[in-house]
């Protein structure tokens, strides 16, 4: 059974090395020149007014919760479309009636203004 | 072929570290993700039992798993709201302390 | 540990990553200097030779490793070192269900020309991207900085977005293969069909001309509208122009990798041009037909070829024609890519976002039902 | 101890260490997301380990790609990067919440290395065991009603969380 995931692992291994091989590389390589103020973070040549560590819009947090709830009616999706044609008007049927309520809650969000930005 | 008891002792084992997350800790977003550990500690269960009962009379058996899709369905709400009421009493109490979140009202 | 994967790995490995996507830097530098009338990367030069510029790559790979490796005050060192990894490796990792040849059969054995012959090959490919996701949203937050912050949310806020779509848009080519495997998609593109086969089969009209007139059984051929809304997704996940909110320049800098120098800079910059060739590489395998080439099946080109020169040699040319077959299709969605990155200007990123959501989304389940309704109306 | 052995001790190892490190850093909440992301991906592998092919897709999909993703969303949005264990008295209970927990899962594992069932290797499986053919021709036969209730469900946390979370936070 492992047989056909050998690829994967191999190229888990290669993609590792070669990403890390490329970083210790650069860190061989590239000088080292330190000095007061190179180290600030970047901000248009002034020094840091406020710190990124602060709170920031909740919209973000919207788009994920869709994102969550739409994921998850992908998976359903995903292996009903491969079978679908086993399936028939029974198994599209089923999908159209799973897809209604996430098509409500879809307009509902775009009613309440949860996708404008 | 996998130890059987040693797949269903990693999921006691991760349970138990999720319900002491819940236990001991004060954020509610790290017992929200504790609940996430206790769920996928079942989920293993559940998957290990099907792996076990893979056949039941001669016949493929795959019941397991539909429930590990329904747990995913589950504990996806289960965060979307959970963060919901998350950001609902950070609003109002500026904290995600529970031990802060003692009133009925506010 | 059998050795064919690992060959069969690092063969697409160095073809691919090692390969093309230096040249791509090369072809993008070229694309735009053609479509601004300039002449384009030509500079970089080892005594006197140039090589239409071939050797900017180079330099540029020079470049990136002699940078000094900085991290900024007040960064988590760990995250910022591991965030590029994160976003490299997966984007590498997806070429191992990527089919670059079909199923030969030499005596008795038969080759599969693809890394790892998954049973959920794009679902593998999701897996991945998914992964790739956390790689800006951690740069943009272990650096210390508001632009990069900034940016690192707008990327996860996109990717995120768009991986779902790019989902939804792709379930169409499933009910239409009824499979998960990019193999079998990609042998299921070996054929074609007769364009006006409905004349004899519906109307009896029973012209000798109709068998002429064959369209190649591509994906696109069945889903354009799947093809276009796949393209913008995947484009969009991708993070380059016109869709480049999260490193928007003139608003935020460069976003997510602001604080980064050198090779780990470089590590995001390779992942978006390998990411480029992977799209490349997928919507040719699912929409394009894979390695097949156009109305010549695999059949027809070993019998064809072994009929004057004998079945092993004739199996050998074949694989030979259908990687050739396969670069080229890549190469052409890439300077398609190309082709629209330097057309367009950038979006807002309130457009972006609703073009996912009130747009593509909607447009891919009605996508999804329609091809429902069709395929079993066809089928009976 | 075959390939897959290694692997799956490789896995757990990995499982359990993150989610140790997941409950028990203080300092840095966004470690502690990434911590669940590497447990949640380890599981993911295991279930590989274990043939079921789909479930692991989606346990990565999921929960590594879209439930921590939410989570970390809400700790950087919300700045909750720190937190600490309770203080005094309560962390005398607490302490005796973590010791009667250790006891019962060592009781469990004691219990669970007796068990015959489970120390019995079982057999091969059926062809096209736990992909995603089999899964859903049951998932879409034998279970439609749950899919439908998921639906629901799904429908219930778009509208819970839009309603908790509307008004602005600052």
């Amino acid at each position: 059974m492992l047989a056909e995931y050998a690829g994967v692992l191999v190229i888990l291994v290669v993609g590792v090395v070669v990403a890390c091989a490329m970083l210790g590389i650069h860190l061989l390589l590239g000088p080292r020149r330190k000095f007061a103020g190179k180290h600030e973070p970047f901000e248009c040549g002034e020094s840091q007014i406020v710190s990124p560590r602060r709170r920031y819009a909740v919209k973000f947090y919207m788009v994920a919760i869709l994102f969550v709830v739409f994921d998850v009616e992908a998976i359903f999706f995903y292996p009903w479309g491969a079978i679908f044609q086993d399936l028939g008007w029974f198994g599209f049927m089923t999908m159209f009636i799973f897809t209604i309520p996430l098509a409500i809650g879809l307009i509902y969000e775009w009613m309440k203004g949860g996708l404008e930005w | 072929m996998l130890p059987m008891n040693h797949v269903i002792a990693l999921s006691a084992i991760l349970f138990t570290i999720g319900v002491l997350g819940v236990a001991t800790r004060r954020n509610l977003i790290v017992i929200l993700m504790s609940i996430e550990l206790m769920l996928n500690a079942v989920n293993l269960a559940f998957v290990g039992f099907n792996r076990i009962w893979s056949q039941v009379d001669g016949a493929a058996a795959i019941d397991g798993q539909i429930f590990v899709l329904m747990v995913i369905a589950v504990a996806a709400s289960e965060v979307a709201v959970g963060l919901g009421i998350l950001l609902a009493m950070f609003r109002n109490r500026d904290s995600v302390n529970v031990e802060e979140v003692n009133l009925l009202k506010w | 540990m059998p050795i064919e994967p690992i060959i069969k790995i690092l063969f697409i490995f160095s073809v691919m990553v090692m390969g093309l996507a230096p040249i791509i830097t090369w072809i993008e530098r070229k694309q735009s200097a053609v479509m601004q009338d300039r002449i384009g990367a030509n500079r970089a030069d080892l005594n006197g030779i140039t090589i239409l510029g071939l050797l900017h790559p180079a330099a540029d790979v020079i470049k990136l490793m002699t940078k000094e490796d900085m991290v900024p005050d007040g960064a988590n060192r760990v995250m910022h070192m591991l965030s590029p990894l994160i976003a490299a490796v997966p984007a590498i990792m997806a070429f191992a269900v990527i089919p670059f040849g079909g199923v030969y059969v030499f005596g008795d054995t038969t080759l599969n020309l693809v890394g790892a012959d998954i049973n959920w090959g794009l679902l593998y490919i999701f897996v991945l991207g998914s992964i790739a996701a956390y790689g800006n949203v951690i740069a943009g937050w272990s650096s210390n900085n508001n632009w990069s912050m900034l940016g690192g949310l707008r990327a996860s806020a996109q990717m995120i977005s768009y991986e779902v779509t790019m989902g939804l848009t792709i379930v169409g080519v499933f009910m239409v293969f009824q499979t998960l495997r990019l193999t079998d998609m990609a042998l299921a593109q070996d054929s074609s069909f007769r364009l006006l086969g409905f004349l004899d089969l519906y109307l009896g009209l029973d012209w000798g001309w109709i068998d002429w007139i064959r369209v190649p059984a591509w994906g696109i051929v069945y889903q354009p509208l799947g093809f276009l809304m796949f393209l913008t997704a995947v484009m969009a996940e991708n993070k380059r122009p016109p869709f480049d909110i999260p490193e928007g320049e003139s608003e935020i800098i460069a976003g997510y990798h602001l604080e980064y120098s050198g090779m780990r800079f470089g590590l995001f910059f390779m992942s978006e041009f390998i990411e480029i060739i992977l799209i490349a590489a997928l919507t040719t395998t699912i929409f394009l037909g894979g390695w097949a080439v156009p109305l010549l099946s695999t059949d027809t080109i070993i019998n064809g070829i072994s009929s004057v020169m004998g079945a092993g040699f004739a199996t050998g040319l074949c694989i030979l024609i259908h990687f050739v077959t396969f670069l080229l299709k890549v190469i052409f969605m890439i300077w398609v890519q190309m082709l629209i990155r330097w057309s367009l200007p950038r979006f807002r990123y309130d457009q972006v976002m609703s073009l996912c959501w009130k747009i593509l989304l909607p447009l891919s389940i009605a996508n999804i039902f329609v091809t429902g309704v069709v395929l079993l109306w066809v089928k009976g | 101890m075959t390939t897959e052995t290694i692997l799956f001790y490789i896995f757990g190892g990995l499982a359990v260490v993150s989610a140790l490190g997941m409950v028990l850093n203080t300092r840095n909440t966004v470690a502690s997301a990434l911590s669940l992301v590497v447990t949640m991906v380890s599981l993911g592998a295991i279930y590989l380990l274990l043939e079921a092919y789909l479930v692991a897709a989606f346990q990565i999909m999921v929960y590594g790609g879209a439930i921590v993703v939410l989570f970390l969303f809400v700790v950087m949005l919300l700045n909750l990067s720190t937190d600490e264990f309770p203080p005094g008295r309560q962390r005398l209970i607490k302490s005796a919440f973590v010791i009667a927990g250790v006891a019962i899962l060592v009781q469990i594992l004691i219990a669970l290395g007796r068990d015959p069932l489970l120390a019995a290797q079982p057999g091969a499986v059926p062809e096209g065991y736990g992909g995603y053919r089999q899964v859903g021709i049951s998932l879409y036969t034998d279970y439609v009603l749950l899919v439908e209730m998921a639906s629901l469900l799904l429908l219930a946390a778009i509208v819970g969380a839009l309603i908790l979370a509307k008004r602005k936070i600052d």
